[in-house]
């Protein structure tokens, strides 16, 4: 059982979801020879071949228009978007299509497509290449969005989005493509889409996030530990559905919640959380919900961009102040 | 100035019968024997008579906004009769002769423009697409299906119908492009109707044919008489041959003329003269084609009138089946979302179930 | 001062300001001739040329697109998108340029354009022209996301949105185009951009919401009122700016709090208000927050349509839930 | 069959110098007299100075990815010196040739490729636009600044530069559509490089020639040499008189090369042969001006190292400036969003601020 980054992860299951299964095909710009910007698709053209891997024009729109056509045939393309800052293009497709086409149908045509593209700020790129624009997805009934945060969560969950039988987005975190190392084993085993991951337990006080930030997150933790206060974090990872019981759960225990995203506050799906406590967890609540988020700016280019980040010091700034409460 | 002409290009348009139905030179073999005329004939008087019930239900409240397609009957016969039964059909909303002719029942159109979901789920054609409303829009989907059927090496190609207006749309281009380079089994058919709601077709696009946008994606484009039924057919089939031979994505503009307003909800009087219209009453393809089944001694004025009692007796059965269809029961509303009813979603779907008696 | 209904509120905004100001442009697909889809243009080619009044091709990326070079170069250009379900391919444009023109060139370039588009269910329209997709546009900073639910607040609305230096996307409620009249003063008063507006006060829970389903809180309002509770209403019209010290106020006061809006549930902007309540308005709440919206589906066609809409007895049924609480 | 010919087209190549900078026939007025094309010459170094420099600022970290124009030099030289002042440049984040021509300074472009948005807050032209990360996605502004100038009536132009890839995108269609129907003061250039990171021209179109995307909307089309600055020069200034003269948009594709990697995050050899890229050093457009103006009499090796030793010198300077410019202070992310700072963002500004010391 190897080590392996989480863009390795995520090219070790694509490799093996084409392996299991000959209706899977990849396509997008540079997904072929060169492997994909990011290498999440190295060595799949040699592997599989032409017909499998396919390398697209630069054309975002209809890069996710060809995979609906592709899924109502029976395939199951997986699409490759370079970078967040181009899928915005693809909304038309996703919302108005891929997201009813079985509905549309009453189930006669359906859409099991993959649409992968990193997110997030965090490593120096250019302009538009940083943003965290889950929030303008997770609106759009009939889709699932889910974004990993780690190796294994990245390999299980990638499978079990190319597996499902209807539309999913598929985040990957820019920042923790090559950030750190997980014993993963390539054993084809998918993770559920319906369901939060406890990384950490703790009674004091929740803190639910997703994306690269769950590393602030766990090290926020670890340094409340070591001040004895007992922290439990929470991967979302699958926004929609979301599974709102593991949160209510454990707010339950706690009565103290700390939520944090790199995407801008207002408007952002750690509101959906909140609202979650404000409505069914409201009695659980023993202080005010806090959310750790990227501003409501445009995030800065790279001289600025830390301090945009959701920052462990923030996030302990948020907990003490849970903490005061009752 | 020293510089080399480095490519040329050129647009045909094609015709067969003129506008009094007149035939300008010989037929294509389908079309040698007249009698062999008269399906298409009575698929154009089908959607006819269904476009007008269609229109009469909408104006008593028993049908939602609807696109009707008078004059612009010959386009969706010409080219679905020119389809084989596995060719997949992508269709637009005003391409209800080309869905009638592949099998889509009169009462799956009523359902569809009735506001159920149901008609949409077409017994006979199961490949094919559902219409489009989003212009332009499906044209990407033709592309993924024509990529599907080129991968598994099927000889079948695929038909999208978009109107004038969609050629100005990313999509539409993007979707061509896509087609050009992977040589995909896809013709995609212009049916150029002059207008896009109010806006003329000179006002859509400074080309001086549609057809010469297949000249930006490398792929042949070409012209026919939209009115002309012989002339869709001839072509479309050639085009069709052609993709499913392995030759690739071609274009074709189909120049027809829109009769009716827009749809059921535009006054077409707020930005065109009459005075056009009837002009172009004369070219009308239903006309066309039956003067010359009549020259032909393969049309009678009795024929016609069965032709037109039958086509009124099928619609109107049609629609007393669409009126006597129930309603799906609310849960259908979340029944077709996912495969699988996500938990979160349980209670939201008991909600409204419940609230049926309460609410609406 | 004559009665208006919304749609003719807004066609005597978009006169108003072009009278006032030449820099103001319309463009749009048959926003000439034909006076938009929905007549909000009427009249205004006549009346101020076809330099000022622009019929576009059929393509809403570039009529998003040229908006931004018109702004840009100091006009303001009004540009109409047909429905909302034709709005989603301009968000690329809107998110990657129109919102942060400003920010990218520090202030040297800037983008004051509105974009108008109809939202929406309840007039039995055709497929992808029923949708609420005001939550796909709320987490993208640097934009201002407004949707008046009166013939008076959609006249005051436009017109600062208009005269706003900065982008605008303005919705429509479509089911509120004919619904109703009201007087209005033809006077060029803008209303604020930065405010809720409270539409009937009251002691006893806070309804709040926007777009069309104002009309059945404001009905529920009146269902309790006969029964001796006291609604207050808030009309939230501009979203993103969020007024949410108005909120906040109100449900101190109230304790309870019904938020309300037609687009689904998860991801709704909703959540963001309840976020707001669960945050620093948590201490007032006597009672879980409500969210009575759309269902997490897809608008059903016409003939289910009337079952997806929050009706009057759904908001009863839920403040009535708040106020067995406490 | 009864067909006519309705349409034809061609598309012409022009080049005054061949690769070894022989004139193959007169050259236009403005290259009369060889002394004239020596700022040129100065440009196209200042260019590939400015790159090298750049790209040895990313390898040593201080620098973003940066995308690098070698071999491109003339197209963006050409065609900017073929613009007026208050003509306006839409450029793509390849073209520092054409900005530094036009005023941007290599002060600012070292900011913007350092991550400070102040390297877009051009002293220089105030017009034109920052450049185009989003792959053709400044079409559509370069057309809406057409339109704006042509509604002022005002003799000005745009030149908005994309790449091979962008003319696969919709909304470089969409824009130039519109360019055409309006007849709008643009001309979009093509800087044709022969790829789109790994993807080669072929790959991205059928179309024989990217030029021929021009006959889609109705609009001229043509190839010019990129790599002979004065056929650039030529043909994008008549493309531009014809613009401002009211006579409507034009497309020009630009026959160039990417020596370079894509950007400093590529490495061209997983998909290029390294054989290619020095068949096409052959034809790059430094030396071959080079190689005119010496056998004119109008260069030497003095001059050479005269004009390398002060490109070298002035951006030595510029990149010492850069490095010596302190980073915007954290205030900056909010105080350039909007005009006035909504007041329910003052507390985020603060919170931003605060959290200065304890960050990062
Ligand atoms: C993307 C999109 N934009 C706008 C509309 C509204 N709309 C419906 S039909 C139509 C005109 C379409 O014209 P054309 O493509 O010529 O088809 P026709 O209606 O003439 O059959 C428009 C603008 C739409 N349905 N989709
Ligand atoms: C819309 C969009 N999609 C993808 C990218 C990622 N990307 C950056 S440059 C590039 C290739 C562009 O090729 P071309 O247009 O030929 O310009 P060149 O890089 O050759 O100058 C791609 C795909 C992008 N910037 N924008
Ligand atoms: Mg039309
Ligand atoms: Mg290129």
């Amino acid at each position: 059982m190897a080590d392996a980054t989480l863009v390795e992860a995520i090219n070790l299951a694509l490799a093996r979801a084409m392996q299991d299964d000959p209706r899977v095909l990849i396509l997008g710009a540079d997904v072929g020879k060169d492997g994909g910007v990011f290498r999440a698709t190295d060595g799949l053209l040699a592997r599989f071949g032409p017909e499998r891997v396919l390398d697209t024009p630069l054309a975002e729109v209809a890069i996710a228009g060809v995979s609906i056509g592709l899924a109502a045939q029976g395939f199951r393309p997986v699409a490759e978007i370079q970078f967040m800052g181009f899928a915005y293009a693809t909304i038309d497709q996703l919302l108005n299509h891929a997201a009813r086409l079985r509905t549309r149908t009453r189930g006669r045509l359906t859409c099991p497509m993959v649409l992968r593209t990193p997110c997030g700020a965090g490593i120096r790129a250019p302009e538009h290449h940083s943003e965290s624009g889950e929030a303008c997805f997770t609106n759009i009934p009939g889709l699932r969005i889910v974004i990993p945060s780690s190796p294994q969560r990245a390999y299980g969950l990638l499978l079990a989005a190319i597996r499902d039988p209807d539309p999913v987005v598929f985040l990957e975190p820019t920042r923790l493509y090559r950030a750190f190392r997980e014993p993963l084993a390539d054993d084809g085993k998918a993770l559920p889409l319906d369901r939060c991951f406890t990384l950490r337990e703790g009674g004091d006080v929740t803190l639910v996030g997703w994306s690269a930030v769950m590393r602030e997150m766990l090290a926020a933790a670890e340094r409340l530990a070591a001040e004895g206060i007992e922290a439990e974090v929470i991967d979302v990872a699958t926004l929609v559905p979301l599974d709102a019981e593991t949160i209510l759960a454990s707010v339950a225990k706690t009565g103290r919640c700390v939520i944090c995203h790199e995407a801008p506050l207002t408007g952002g799906f750690g509101a959906e959380i909140a609202a979650q406590l404000a409505g069914p967890g409201l009695l659980s609540l023993l202080a005010p919900v806090e959310r750790v988020t990227g501003y409501d700016t445009i995030v800065p280019l790279a001289r600025l961009e830390q301090h945009y980040l959701p920052s462990v010091d923030r996030i302990l700034a948020a907990v003490r102040r849970t903490l005061r409460h009752g | 100035m020293p510089t080399d002409r480095v490519a040329q290009f050129s647009i045909e348009f094609t015709r067969y019968l003129d506008p009094d139905g007149n035939p300008l030179g010989p037929l294509p073999a389908f079309a040698a024997n007249p009698a062999d005329l008269v399906p298409l004939y009575r698929a154009m008087v089908l959607t006819r008579t269904f476009d007008a019930k269609a229109v009469a239900f909408q104006r008593t409240g028993r049908l939602g906004t609807f696109a009707s397609s008078l004059g612009q009957e010959a386009v969706g016969v010409g080219a679905a009769s020119a389809m084989a039964t596995n060719d997949v059909l992508i269709p637009s909303f005003r391409d209800q002769a080309a869905q009638l002719w592949r099998g889509v029942t009169p009462v799956e159109l009523f359902l569809y423009w009735g506001g159920d979901e149901r008609g949409s789920d077409f017994a006979g054609p199961r490949d094919d697409f559902p219409i489009s409303v989003p212009v332009a829009s499906h044209v990407p989907h033709a592309a993924g299906v024509a990529l599907a059927l080129k991968l598994r090496q099927q000889s079948r190609a695929v038909l999208c119908i978009i109107g004038d207006g969609a050629t100005s749309k990313g999509d539409f281009y993007e979707a061509l492009n896509f087609a050009g380079v992977w040589r995909l089994p896809l013709v995609v058919l212009i049916s150029n109707n002059q207008w896009a709601i109010s806006a003329p077709r000179a006002a859509q696009s400074a080309a001086e044919t549609l057809a010469q946008k297949a000249v930006a994606v490398g792929i042949p484009g070409e012209q026919v008489d939209g009115n002309d039924v012989i002339a869709v057919r001839e072509r479309v089939a050639r085009a069709l041959e052609r993709a499913r031979a392995g030759n690739g994505a071609s274009l074709i503009e189909a120049l027809t003329y829109r009769l009716s307003d827009h749809t059921t909800a535009d006054d077409a009087r707020r930005y065109r003269d009459d005075a056009e219209v009837s002009l172009h009453w004369h070219s009308e393809p239903v006309a066309r084609l039956r003067q010359y089944l009549v020259s032909q001694g393969a049309w009678s004025r009795d024929a016609e009138e069965h032709a037109l009692a039958s086509a009124t007796t099928e619609i109107d059965r049609a629609a007393e089946a669409y009126l006597a269809t129930p309603p799906q029961p609310i849960s259908a509303m979340f029944d077709h979302l996912f495969a699988e009813l996500p938990a979160s979603l349980t209670s939201q779907r008991a909600q409204a179930i419940g609230s049926e008696a309460g609410d609406g």
